[in-house]
């Protein structure tokens, strides 16, 4: 009987390392792709941002596919990351720290800003339900949102002066320099990262969330998810379980926003990257991907990120077509009878294929 | 002819077949048990007669009419309806509401007044929580609103599907007597049961179903004799 | 001294008084019934035993403990267990998960250690899987194992719920309606696991029923509940011989 | 007098969120879904009025109800199109992502359409403006109208749902659609009626969100979307007193906290007001917080 | 579609795409310049405005035999006004061959393109970018004003002249645009004779209802409104204002540029007596604007705005510095660039925007703003 359970422990084990091998894979064809000089440059440009949005996708997932919980604000948290990271770089820039290590501080001051803002906003909020829970995370990613567009952080030989009206309230010396800029955000943060950063730190995303899933933790994650009261009875601590995920949720999306303020050399916080038309986007990649699949996020955040680009070439249309496809995705991945005819149609191949076996 | 005629249907859960062609007929004024194990394909069958499921293959009559072909929401208005399992009720309308909500197919309202009335006689605990949210009804309770609830259709055939799941043992027996008594009052009566006892008792013939398939049928008296019968669900 | 005991509980939920003066006292190893009609208030007294409710009177103690009013995990972890009468499963986790999660107090690595797959998260799995087996050999769900809990069939679920119950370890396990739904054979079965469960694990089991050949073939001791009040309290045999309870319960 | 002033504006804007916020919640209170494309829904209403009265010159009467009829007839296919075949989709999820798409759409199709520029719309109100306190205190026609539009709509709708049988056959199609359809309630023509109703509405909302605001893009319904979102979870969502009483309060607060607090900030405030409401009160003010049966 | 001049390979085929960009650069027989800006998204107006102002441009050059003899091919890429789309719409351009850049069209997406442009060493200049950022680079300048020029000279113009006593503040917090020039503004009014009587912001998802920013400005007694503002939001707060029966004297910069034929249908009565520094006004006699608005309604139905004349602009400029510098499309991206740097601070160009306008070597425009007036739904200079 052990054998059963061997056999479905190997099965995880086996799609996880599928879902590792097709990200390892990806960057070793486009590394060899692109010393080869085959690769178009807006191909290049893009492989940050594909590792951004998976990242984002995946943490996503966490909150929505594994905790069950309808997130619309999950670029508030990148934003913060991104936010604080760009702040942290832009300080030490012309420090002697060398760029390695202040990257990596970076990353760590991301996350972790992020993941304590989960958590702190995690507290109040996790207590609602359904629709209710999401619009009060759209709530919060607004209201960041909001706050960084007029916040103003200057560094003179006094330390740090923050404003939320103007760089003249600052009360700067003349030699400071300011360094967040309201709504003109940070510009010049140092071009840190690159596709192999971003590609470390999508399988240490991976990582986190594959392996938390399967432990302990995460069948107290699901186990909630599947149904509140019966957790609870089981002695399963609804508040922790829930503030965990949500908080490395929030940590992972800081992650992104750290890859993502490192690859742009202005970060701004405008409802376009970082406004709840993002959050939603995420969301998209989530559910198109599969809810709770995690190699579905990927690859949804990859086709759904790629696919306005490869669009280009039908320019005035190009969004227009995007809407439609994406439409059309979700009916073919979700509607019922969609499912019901692949499924037809996989079973009719799978038996041509056994036939062709047997009379072989 | 007979009032229902079921013809060799089959049902599919998406590619899972649930019903492998299933024959049976109810006449009109009769009872008739269904009966049958855990996932046999009871509850299936009921879903399909009713226009809940659509059959892939097989047909369905009811008074000359096919009902494959009629939308199911049309159903109702010719007589038939399905007091199904699990009850429910609308967790978030009154017993009231509920009740009217069953009736919605009709247009007189004096008669539905009428029959509001006679469904109160029959379920005094109703009339006492009329304005009770139904959702916060105890299983008993709910079981009886769904069975009102059908009823205020003034059906011809009633399906109803384990109406004593979750009853008290006096309750069980008022049950059965309520549905002999609809029965008596003229309307034909399927009956899914997994109480098999108390249902071929008050049956007039039955149908064993196995994994999708019928496996026998007869007298209900008969099938209570059966050796087989006894030991797989009489649990004697 | 008794297991648990409960004194002059009540509830009222708006003008309903739901449950009303209920005092109980069960000893360790009894296998005792609660029966009554429907709506008399039974899963609510389950509700207010396990937290889900908060009485608004009255006292419940478990071992000596007094638990009134705590919380649904803080009760649990004093050790009491439960299923459901609409059955609540893990229905997106397979059968064995459902039993480990119940497992989860009871053995544990931390966060960190799952997260890395340190040593201790792979002897801990181990020995989570092997005692979650075990469970499930007595429900004879070991070959469902890895199923999903929702593709179940009715009668498996109601098993594995109490399996799940069982793997948190409790003192005194509350079953509702264990029986509803499943066939007299299947019912037949049913009784035998319970008395299994009792012996094997030296259980004490508060259980509701309507099905009167589980509840007189197992139930040693007896409460009748009607309008949310004792009407009657006792051995079995004089319970269900009792007119009072034939006339409100039982019927003929 | 500022006081008052800043009131009545914000009852101004409140009660162009709460029209909104109408259409949304009956939506939302029925189909169970959260509507994306309702803002853009009012984008077109309002584009096809402006059509018909700036640029063909046609009367208003006909203009709003070619909006309405167009707006209903569009919704209808909507549904029909991107959000019927998700209706038994696994999550509920899946139809809110097609909902995003078909916002994404019709923005698109606006733009390819009517161009970037923005339009200002004739207002299609000619109520007199009420002047009081010596025209110190000024409230507009459009004010006026849209406020009376809400009440005639939410008692409309009120009736509708409790008093006719097709509104109590939405109610119970938001229950449980298939024991609806064991009522003999046509489940999908419930549906399909809903958001015939929620469309028309939008339409109304449209030509009185631009009358009162005459700035008109293929974007003006996007951020009204939420905010008439937020105003109906405010009021509880589902619920119709609830959706006015919101969208109004909703107005206030963001004018107040744009008068005496920052105005940089309003959008914050708003939101913060909202997570305070709902954490005091997680059904909103008018929901009911429906416990689950044990 | 207005964007079919661009002809080469567009096919999403990455090798084939950048086969086809270096086969074109080695025939070398066209410029090619690519345009940026947001085509779709909330500031699409900015975007098509550009797009269009360069494709008339490139039509009249094309027509009247080419720069220096080669033809020039345009291709114009959406960026949804986002700075990393703005680098995916350059990266797109480069694949297709582009040599040089028109863009980016809003700051914030401009200054992410300018980091990669100076990678590449291609010559850029953004008819519309305005932060100091956008032209941080050697390789980067610009045709419209920049943020704290238009602010600084704002608050002079209003001073020198005593404009006003009072001056309210209704501005963008949310965009760059708008906030800075608006600090510059608060900055310098410390040195003129007004005082700012109140400030108040709307940000991009809260610019519906402006009755708060103009009841504040009427009760701290502000005779005069300052807009930073583009035009969009400019004519609903007029038009607000007009409804409360709020008549300060208005004052702009060149965002305000459009509200005469920007919005449809729009009753331009009410900008009467609005003040504006703007370098382009659609309805000036000259025959070079008077030809540009005639063939852009022609072709695109629209009054040009500012951002349009920009663009045009931008593209006359580009002419003249590769006629000055003597570039061939058949040099290297680089060299093109280097050589036509050196020829931005040697050329004078009469333009939409300005006559006699002359670059600096840090990218900015010399041009004097003009303030207008508008009287009877035309501009007059002041
Ligand atoms: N929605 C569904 N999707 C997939 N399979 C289903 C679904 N509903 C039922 N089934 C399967 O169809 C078969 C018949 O189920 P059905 O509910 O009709 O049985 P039943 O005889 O009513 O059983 P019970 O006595 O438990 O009510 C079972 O194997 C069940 O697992
Ligand atoms: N949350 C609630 N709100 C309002 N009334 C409730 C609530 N929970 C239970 N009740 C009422 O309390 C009474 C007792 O309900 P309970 O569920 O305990 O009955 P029960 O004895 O378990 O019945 P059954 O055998 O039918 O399950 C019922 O009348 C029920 O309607
Ligand atoms: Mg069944
Ligand atoms: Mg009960």
């Amino acid at each position: 009987m052990k054998k059963l359970s061997n056999k479905k422990m190997n099965k995880t084990f086996r799609d996880n390392l599928i879902t590792y091998g097709m990200v390892i894979a990806a960057y070793v064809i486009m590394q060899i792709l692109v010393s080869a000089g085959v690769v178009s440059s807006l191909l290049q440009g893009l492989l940050v941002p594909l590792c951004t949005y998976a990242i984002l996708a995946v943490s996503l997932n966490l909150t929505v596919g594994i905790l069950g919980e309808l997130s619309l604000g999950h670029a508030g948290f990148m934003c913060i990351g991104a936010f604080t990271s760009a702040f942290f770089s832009k300080v030490m820039e012309n420090t002697a720290m060398p760029s390695g290590l202040r990257f990596f501080v970076a990353l760590l001051i991301g996350a972790a800003f992020a993941g304590i803002f989960g958590l702190l906003i995690g507290i109040p909020v996790l207590r609602l339900k359904g629709d209710y829970l999401a619009i009060v995370t759209l709530a919060f990613g607004e209201i960041i949102k909001n706050l960084v567009n007029i916040l103003f952080v200057g560094l003179d030989e006094n330390g740090f002066h923050i404003s939320f009206t103007n760089t003249m309230d600052l009360n700067m010396a003349e030699d400071g320099q300011v360094i967040i800029k309201g709504a003109q955000g940070i510009t010049g943060t140092p071009h840190d990262s690159n596709f192999t950063i971003g590609i470390v730190l999508l399988l240490v995303t991976l990582f986190i969330v594959l392996n938390l899933i399967h432990s302990r933790d995460g069948r107290a994650i699901m186990a909630i998810r599947d149904n509140t009261i019966a957790a609870e009875s089981v002695g399963i601590h609804i508040t922790k379980y829930k503030l965990m995920a949500f908080s490395i949720s929030a940590a992972l999306a800081g992650v992104a926003g750290v890859l993502y303020a490192h690859n742009l050399s202005t970060l701004t916080a405008l409802p376009k990257n970082f406004g709840y038309n993002m959050s939603i986007m995420i969301l998209v990649f989530v559910v198109l991907g599969g809810i709770g699949n995690i190699r579905g996020s990927i690859i949804a955040s990859v086709i759904l990120t790629l696919l306005p680009e490869l669009l280009r070439g039908l320019n005035d249309y190009r969004m227009l077509i995007y809407s439609i496809v994406l439409i059309v995705m979700m009916l073919f991945n979700w509607a019922p009878k969609c499912i019901e005819w692949r499924e037809k149609v996989a079973a009719g191949f799978k038996s041509k294929k056994s036939v062709k076996k047997e009379a072989e | 002819m007979a009032m229902l005629e079921v013809n060799d249907i089959k049902v599919y859960y998406g590619m899972i077949q649930a019903i492998k062609g299933v024959s049976f007929h109810v006449n009109e004024g009769e009872v008739i048990a269904l009966i049958g194990a855990n996932g046999a394909g009871k509850t299936t069958i009921l879903h399909t007669v009713s226009g809940l499921l659509t059959p892939k293959e097989g047909s369905i009559t009811f008074e000359g009419q096919d009902l494959v072909k009629i939308p199911g929401h049309k159903i109702v208005s010719m007589g038939m309806a399905h007091v199904p399992e699990g009850r429910r009720v609308f967790a978030q309308l009154s017993v009231l509401q509920n009740l009217m909500m069953g009736a919605y197919t009709r247009k007189d309202k004096e008669e539905i007044a009428q029959t509001l009335e006679t469904v109160f006689d029959r379920f005094p605990r109703l009339k006492e929580r009329q304005n009770q949210m139904a959702g916060t009804l105890s299983g008993g309770e709910q079981q009886m609103l769904a069975m009102g609830r059908a009823l205020m259709s003034h059906p011809k055939i009633i399906l109803m599907d384990e109406p004593s799941m979750g009853l008290s043992p006096i309750f069980v027996n008022e049950i059965f007597d309520i549905i002999q008594e609809v029965s008596k009052s003229g309307t034909t009566v399927l009956l899914v049961e997994q109480n098999a006892k108390k249902a071929l008792s008050i049956a007039d013939r039955a149908y064993v179903l196995e994994t999708g398939k019928i496996v026998l049928e007869g007298k209900a008296s008969d099938l209570l004799n059966n050796d087989s019968i006894k030991k797989a669900y009489l649990g004697e | 001294m008794a297991l648990l005991e409960a004194k002059k509980l009540g509830i009222s939920f708006g003008g309903l008084r739901a449950v009303d003066d209920f005092n109980i006292s069960i000893e360790k190893g009894e296998l005792y019934g609660l029966i009554g009609p429907n709506g008399a208030g039974k899963t609510t007294v389950f509700n207010l035993l396990t937290g889900v409710y908060k009485p608004t009177e009255g006292i419940i103690t478990l071992d000596g403990k007094d638990i009134t009013g705590k919380k649904t995990i803080d009760i649990n972890q004093a050790g009491i267990a439960r299923t459901f009468q609409n059955i609540r499963l893990f229905k997106d986790l397979s059968v064995i998960d459902n039993v480990k999660v119940g497992l989860h107090n009871h053995m544990g690595y931390s966060t960190i250690t799952g997260i890395l797959r340190l040593p201790k998260y792979y002897k801990v799995e181990k020995q989570m899987t092997e005692e979650a087996m075990e469970l499930l050999k007595v429900f004879g769900l070991e070959a469902e194992a890895d199923t999903l809990a929702d593709n179940l069939p009715y009668g498996k679920q109601r098993k594995l719920e109490i399996a799940r119950a069982l793997a948190t370890k409790p003192k005194l396990l509350l079953l509702d309606e264990p029986a509803a739904g499943m066939n007299p054979n299947e019912t037949q079965e049913l009784m035998d696991t319970i008395r299994f469960v009792r012996e094997h694990f030296d259980m004490t089991i508060l259980l509701i029923e309507h099905d009167m050949k589980l509840v007189s073939g197992i139930c040693e001791e007896l409460t009748v509940l009607n309008f949310g009040r004792v009407l009657c309290q006792g051995k079995t045999s004089d319970v269900l011989n009792n007119p009072e309870v034939i006339k409100a319960y039982l019927g003929e | 007098m500022s006081f008052i002033s800043y009131l009545i504006n914000g009852i101004s804007l409140g009660s162009v969120y709460a029209l909104i916020a109408l259409g949304y919640t009956m939506v939302y209170g029925i189909a169970k879904m959260l509507n994306f494309a309702h803002g853009d829904v009012i984008m077109v209403g309002a584009f096809i009025t402006y059509t018909m009265c700036s640029t063909m010159g046609l009367s208003p009467v006909i203009g709003v109800l070619a909006a309405v009829v167009a707006c209903t007839l569009l919704g209808m296919a909507i549904e029909k199109v991107a959000y019927k075949p998700l209706r038994k989709a696994t999550s509920p999820l899946a139809v809110l992502i097609t909902a995003i798409g078909v916002s994404y759409l019709l923005q698109n199709v606006a733009l390819l359409i009517f161009g970037a520029n923005a339009k200002a719309f004739t207002s299609v109100v000619s109520v007199p403006a009420l002047k009081l306190a010596d025209g110190q205190i000024n409230i507009t026609g459009e004010t006026i109208v849209t406020i009376v539009s809400c009440l005639i709509i939410m008692a409309g709708l009120m009736l509708f749902i409790n008093k006719t049988k097709a509104g109590q056959a939405m109610l119970a199609v938001s229950e449980d659609k298939g024991a609806a359809q064991l009522m003999g309630i046509n489940v999908d023509g419930t549906i399909a009626l809903t958001f015939a109703i929620g469309s028309g509405l939008a339409a109304v909302a449209g030509v009185l969100l631009c009358s009162a605001y005459p700035s008109l893009t293929p974007y003006t319904g996007s951020m009204p979307g939420i905010k008439a979102f937020v105003a109906a979870v405010f009021g509880g969502i589902g619920s119709i007193p609830g959706a006015l009483v919101g969208g109004i309060l909703l107005g206030i607060i963001e004018i107040f906290g744009k008068a005496y607090i920052s105005s940089q900030m309003a959008d914050a405030i708003v939101f913060a007001v909202l997570i305070v409401v709902l954490l005091v009160r997680p059904a909103g003010l008018f929901g009911k917080n429906i416990q689950e049966k044990v | 579609g207005n964007t079919d001049n661009g002809s080469a390979a567009t096919g999403t085929n990455a090798a084939t795409e950048s086969a086809a960009a270096s086969d074109s650069a080695a025939s070398g027989s066209v410029f090619k310049i690519g345009g940026i800006g947001p085509t779709t998204g909330g500031a699409a107006v900015y975007g098509l405005a550009v797009q269009h102002g360069a494709e008339i441009a490139v039509e009249e050059i094309n027509a009247a035999g080419g720069i220096n003899g080669y033809q020039v091919e345009f291709k114009f890429q959406d960026d949804e006004a986002d700075a990393e789309k703005s680098v995916n719409a350059y990266n797109a351009l480069k694949d297709w061959g582009a040599q040089i850049i028109d863009g980016s069209t809003t700051s914030g997406a401009c200054i992410a393109v300018t980091d990669k442009t100076k990678e590449d060493n291609m010559f850029q200049i953004t008819p519309s970018g305005s932060a100091v950022e956008c032209v941080q680079y050697d390789n980067n300048f610009r045709v419209c004003f920049s943020d704290p020029n238009q602010g600084l000279a704002s608050a002079q113009y209003i001073g020198e002249n005593g404009l006003a006593e009072k001056i309210a503040v209704i501005y963008d917090s949310s965009d760059v645009y708008s906030s800075g020039i608006y600090e510059k503004f608060a900055k310098e009014a410390e040195n003129q004779p007004f005082e700012i009587v109140a400030a108040e912001a709307f940000t991009a998802d809260n610019k519906t209802d402006f009755s708060v920013q103009l009841q504040k400005a009427k009760d701290a007694g502000a005779d005069m409104v300052f807009l930073p503002i583009y035009y969009q939001e400019s004519a609903l707060i007029l038009t607000q204002a007009a409804a409360m029966g709020y008549a300060p004297k208005w004052f702009s910069c060149d965002g305000m540029d459009g509200i005469l034929g920007g919005v449809d249908n729009f009753d331009v009565s009410l900008t009467e007596g609005v003040m504006l520094l703007t370098p382009f006004a659609a309805d000036a006699t000259d025959d070079l604007t008077q030809s540009f608005v005639t063939k852009y309604k022609e072709k695109y139905g629209d009054t040009p705005n500012q951002f349009a004349a920009d663009s045009y602009d931008a593209i006359y400029v580009i002419k003249a510095a590769i006629e000055k510098s003597g570039v061939t499309p058949d040099m290297s991206v680089s060299d093109i660039c280097d050589a036509m740097k050196a020829a931005m601070t040697e050329i004078t160009v009469d333009g939409l925007t300005g006559s006699g306008m002359t670059w600096t070597a840090d990218g900015e425009a010399n041009k004097a703003p003009k303030a207008v007036v508008i009287e009877n739904g035309a501009y007059k200079a002041m």
